[in-house]
């Protein structure tokens, strides 16, 4: 096996660079070493102005995605030995801006995460003293996957619909909806639903299913708005049939 | 509020995915009977007199349009987001759905017509 | 603060095979309603009377049509495919408060297309 | 004009979330900031496996668990912060349950609690072994229903700004653009986790570089306990990454290189099939850290390319229990070191993790700087003293999160004053520095990474499991080598748009001033007590030692340490007892 194996790095330092440029750099091809190893040998012995994003190195925290040879990826996670003899090519995610060489601007989800409210919502919120909201295994299973995203961003790099519509709320933002409208504890779908059942919600999406194959978690966030549209389509369409009833139970919950 | 309840996409995209499991379910079956199987004689075609039997049956006219309609509106709903987003054609959204979901319903209206005729 | 968008390439489902892929799914509905077409000529063929029908075994019969309709056939087994495949994604079904399995999902509809498939066959060829 | 809001917390982990919520709910009136170096759901809460601990069971008493906590602690925590955070423990855990955390049920639908080590009862709570990963997300999620908390998402502080013996704020760096702001406030909250990053092999995330210890350290509080670091026995060779103690909990061994359950031969109790409470496995973390340099030391380990080892054997609990409690320990090892637990042992080695000392505080959280409050890893109540048991900081983090939120909005509100001129004044200061460092050039000079380097490795051979005098001796000398080279190093980074090496330079500013700390306090502690074991102090000695040591920052930037009473409530000092 070779010793060393060559990253070729977009770099663009704003201001300065109109467009990433890639930089190539020689690493050491180690069994163990992530991409992630790889940019950090960089940055201590090779060229300190390289900037990305990283902390817990164990594929939970999900600071460090990126494009590796055109595939979204947590550069914790994806192993230099994969990719030999190389060379690797590594990119800011895709979809967003990018602020800087391998960083980019995720403020979008930031604003519309709170939009979809990915909290439990209750009509009355009973005190702790009372113990706690019983919710069996099987309850806790319909939620589970929905809960176990990492907001890493990989799904978002890889929906085409959100590089083509930006105001496309996203897999996860709505993944994490869903994770609250199925749990057991949760009230609010219906506060949920102007959002979620909106043109820029689930309708937009095209069921490309992307995002739930590179999602480093297990997440199915396709999965999710397909379940969510069948959910909001019965629904609007009771409402059609039975536009009196329907009334009712409207002007009920949101009085 | 008034935004979702006037919002067609629900009852567009429950239209697309009848439509799409009736297509997935039937279409092949006969695209391979009518469209190759008896044109190349790999089968050969039934007579006139049975075909028309069978077509002269209300519940199959009532199958084949239901067939013909969710297909088309299947067809409709994905073709306009294929033109939207495969060509980038979202700026055109006006003309688009026109001619996606306006030849839907023409071609409902002609079904109707050929199937009521028969 | 000046960042850097990527633009977007006008073919950009060029990009990734995963893209082709779901572009060429979407297509297969330009051919389930070229069947639409080809079903309600062929309805008009037959109510027309046996010499129209003849006319339109007739026309079926040419190269083209029949090239037209072996590629609108592979389209339309991709839907199936892609369709019965994504489907128990789509829904969660359950029977006595148990999440039936998405393989068993699929089988159903594998099934229930083979029933279907032989039913119209059978009317058909009767 | 500077932005100013009522309370500033600094960190958004588990504790920092807990306690924006805290000031949030506590007086709505109030303007309460977040800043956090990286988005909040990124902070090293995340990371947190195994569970939280809380008496949930019938069978189970509060001053059980505060008497393992006590005893766990080596009798160096105080107990009436002890009898504190186990009454307030339940009702946090609880209401992260009204929140949503997704806590593993039984059948029934009631919370599920698991053994851990150190533990008499099965107490500690976890949602799979994913526990802080799902704490934060919950707290983060819940966070954002309170639109009025302000985030600071990847700003980077440093300074907390003090006038006349109080804290009004800070200075901090938005590491998008390199904007420097001072950011004043009635009270300051620091919840910026440990300083795992000052040791070369820790289960810490990258972000964990003391910065919350150095900033209260420079701002004039004492850090407290420093010399207690925890060796978590069970990290993945190369990584560090934590296989957490539930997989000993669920029943794993530990297998020395002859298959041998090694812990029997360390006062731990015997081998029994099924895991037994306070027992083998399921002992303290300091314990079966220090059994392992002991076999290491009888060549029982084995030896790889990233150091020896011993195993942890899973094979016995099968795919299905693997699956269902441990799935994230099978991803693991699977990704990072190749292996399947169900069929492999897993090679493990002891890694630095957490640090009982921190910025000394009261049980409100408050540190004696006026209006300067600390909550978590970062802050020393203590709770933890000598050795920490696991599962206790999860619930630290929302206890005294929640109690520094509370007593923060308290003083805000009651002692509001305008913030002084001289404040603005030191924040102008401090962005002049921070610019002329960003642009100083520096001829041949000295690499970050190799003082980082080699400031680990001095640390890992000064302050390990064990330690003595000349190696603690050795260690000070080469740390003031180290300082003296840090003034010379520089960086080639001079933009100002997400430059991550000057955040690097600053962080190692601020390793090396708690690496000095930890140093000088273990130096001085000459008795043998929880993690600190001293080869030349092998015992412990209450007469001396039964007390907290508090290093201070002089003047002149050296650090000098004294001793403050350890608080004695109902658990007079005993003999710590596993097994037996």
């Amino acid at each position: 096996m070779a010793t060393e194996i060559t990253l070729e790095v977009a770099r663009y330092r704003p201001g300065v660079d109109s467009e990433p440029v890639m930089q190539s750099y020689q690493v050491p091809l180690r069994e163990h070493w992530a991409i992630l190893d790889g940019l950090t040998y960089v940055k201590d012995h090779l060229d300190g102005t390289l900037s990305f994003r990283w902390s817990c190195r164990m594929g939970i925290c999900g600071s460090c995605g990126m494009t590796v040879n055109g595939e979204p990826q947590l550069s914790c996670a994806t192993f230099l030995t994969d990719y030999a003899p190389g060379p690797i090519r590594v990119e800011p995610l895709h979809n967003f801006p990018v602020v800087r060489d391998l960083v980019v601007d995720i403020d979008d989800f930031m604003t519309k995460l709170p939009k979809v409210k990915p909290w439990v919502v209750r009509e009355v919120q009973s005190p702790v003293e009372e113990g706690e909201y019983l919710q069996t295994p099987e309850e806790l299973d319909e939620y589970q996957q929905f809960s176990m995203c990492i907001n890493c961003m990989l799904c978002y790099s890889a929906c085409p619909v959100y590089s083509l519509e930006p105001d496309f709320l996203g897999p996860a933002a709505i993944a994490l909806a869903q994770r609250y409208n199925l749990d057991s504890r949760d009230e609010g779908a219906d506060e949920r639903r102007d959002v979620l059942s909106s043109p820029e919600g689930v309708w937009a999406c095209t069921f490309v299913g992307e995002c739930s194959a590179v999602c480093p978690k297990g997440v199915d966030p396709a999965g999710a708005i397909q379940r969510y549209k069948l959910t909001a389509a019965t629904q609007s369409i009771k409402e059609l049939l039975m536009p009196r009833i329907s009334r009712r139970l409207n002007s009920r919950s949101q009085g | 509020m008034n935004h979702r309840r006037s919002s067609p996409e629900p009852l567009l995209w429950m239209l697309f995915s009848s439509g799409g499991m009736v297509a997935a379910l039937m279409v092949p079956i006969l695209l391979f009977l009518f469209g190759i199987a008896f044109p190349v004689g790999l089968l050969s075609a039934p007579s006139h007199a049975h075909l028309y039997a069978v077509l002269h049956n209300p519940l199959t006219r009532l199958v084949l349009f239901g067939l013909c309609a969710l297909a088309l509106f299947h067809w409709a709903h994905r073709f306009r987001y294929t033109l939207y987003d495969g060509l980038q054609l979202k700026r055109y959204a006006v003309p688009i759905v026109v001619l996606c979901y306006g030849g839907a319903v023409v071609g409902c209206v002609i079904a109707a017509g050929l199937l009521l005729t028969v | 603060m000046s960042v850097y968008q990527r633009p977007v390439h006008l073919l950009w489902w060029l990009e990734r095979r995963a893209y082709v892929l779901f572009v060429l799914r979407e297509l297969s509905s330009v051919f389930v309603a070229w069947f639409v077409v080809f079903l309600l000529l062929l309805v008009n063929a037959v109510s027309d009377g046996t010499a129209s029908y003849q006319r339109f075994l007739d026309w079926s019969g040419q190269w083209w049509v029949v090239a037209i309709n072996v590629v609108a056939m592979l389209f339309v087994l991709l839907h199936v495919v892609t369709w019965f495949g994504l489907a128990p994604r789509a829904m969660a079904i359950k029977v006595r408060g148990r999440r039936v399995p998405a393989q068993q999902i699929v089988a159903a509809h594998y099934l229930a297309w083979l029933v279907l498939s032989a039913a119209v066959a059978w009317l058909v060829l009767r | 004009m500077a932005d100013y809001h009522d309370v500033v917390v600094v960190g958004g982990g588990g504790a920092g979330l807990r306690a924006a919520i805290a000031v949030a709910e506590t007086n709505p009136a109030l303007r309460v900031a977040v800043i956090s170096k990286v988005y909040p759901m990124r902070s090293h809460t995340v990371s947190a496996e195994g569970g939280a601990a809380a008496v949930a069971a019938p069978d189970d008493t509060l001053d059980e668990h505060a008497y393992d906590t006590v005893s766990g602690s080596d009798w160096l925590c105080d107990q009436d912060a002890v009898e504190a955070f186990v009454a307030e423990a339940p009702r946090e855990l609880l209401r992260l349950e009204h929140w949503g955390c997704p806590w593993s049920r039984q059948p029934d639908g009631k919370i599920a609690v698991r053994a851990f080590g150190g533990m008499k009862k099965k107490r500690t709570w976890f949602a799979a072994d994913r526990t802080g990963f799902h704490l934060l997300h919950t707290l983060f999620q819940t966070a954002l229903s309170y639109s009025d908390i302000v985030r600071y998402d990847e700003w980077y502080v440093t300074k907390i700004l003090v006038d006349d013996g109080r804290a009004y704020g800070v200075v901090a760096i938005e590491l998008a653009t390199g904007r420097i702001e001072t950011i004043t406030a009635n009270a300051v909250i620091l919840c910026t986790g440990g300083c795992g990053r000052v040791f070369p092999f820790t289960t810490n995330a990258n972000i964990k570089t003391g910065d919350g210890m150095a900033l209260a350290y420079r701002a004039g509080a004492p850090l407290k306990d420093m010399e207690f670091v925890q060796y978590h026995p069970t990290g993945l060779p190369f990584t560090g990454i934590l296989i957490t103690e539930a997989a000993r909990a669920e029943g794993g061994w530990l297998l020395n290189k002859d298959g041998y359950r090694y812990l029997q031969d360390y006062d731990l109790g015997t081998p029994t099939p099924e895991p037994v409470l306070r027992n083998m496995e399921l002992g303290p973390r300091d314990r079966l850290s220090q059994a392992f340099v002991h076999e290491m030391e009888k060549g029982n380990t084995i030896d790889t390319p990233y150091g020896p080892i011993v195993n942890l054997d899973l094979r016995h609990l099968g795919a299905k229990l693997i699956d269902l409690k441990l799935p994230f320990v099978r991803e693991l090892c699977s990704k990072y070191q190749n292996i399947d637990p169900v069929t492999e042992l897993v090679p493990v080695r002891p890694v630095v993790h957490y640090m009982m000392g921190g910025v000394h505080t009261d049980i409100r959280g408050a540190t004696p700087l006026e209006g300067l409050y600390a909550a978590g890893e970062v802050a020393c109540v203590s709770i933890n003293g000598a050795n920490r048991l696991g599962s206790n900081s999860l619930p630290e983090c929302l206890v005294f999160g929640n109690r520094a939120g509370r007593a923060a909005a308290v003083f805000a509100a009651r002692y509001h004053r305008e913030v002084p001129s001289s404040i603005v004044a030191q924040g102008r200061d401090e962005a002049r520095r921070l610019a002329a460092e960003l642009g100083r050039r520096v001829e041949g000079h000295q690499r970050i990474a190799d003082i980082r380097t080699e400031m680990q490795a001095t640390m890992e051979n000064g302050a390990g499991i064990y330690r003595d005098g000349d190696s603690l001796t050795k260690a000070a000398h080469e740390l003031a080598e180290l300082r003296l080279r840090f003034r010379h190093a520089g960086i080639d980074d001079h933009s100002t748009n997400f430059n991550t090496e000057l955040i690097a330079w600053l962080e190692l500013g601020f390793m090396l001033d708690v690496a000095e700390c930890i140093i000088d306090s273990a130096a001085l502690r000459e008795e043998s007590r929880g993690a600190h074991q001293r080869t030349d102090f092998p015992a412990r000695d209450d007469e001396r030692f039964l007390a907290h040591s508090l290093v201070r920052r002089q003047p002149d930037g050296s650090s000098r340490v004294g001793y403050l009473p350890v608080t004695i409530t109902r658990w007079p000092p005993g003999e710590r007892i596993y097994g037996r």
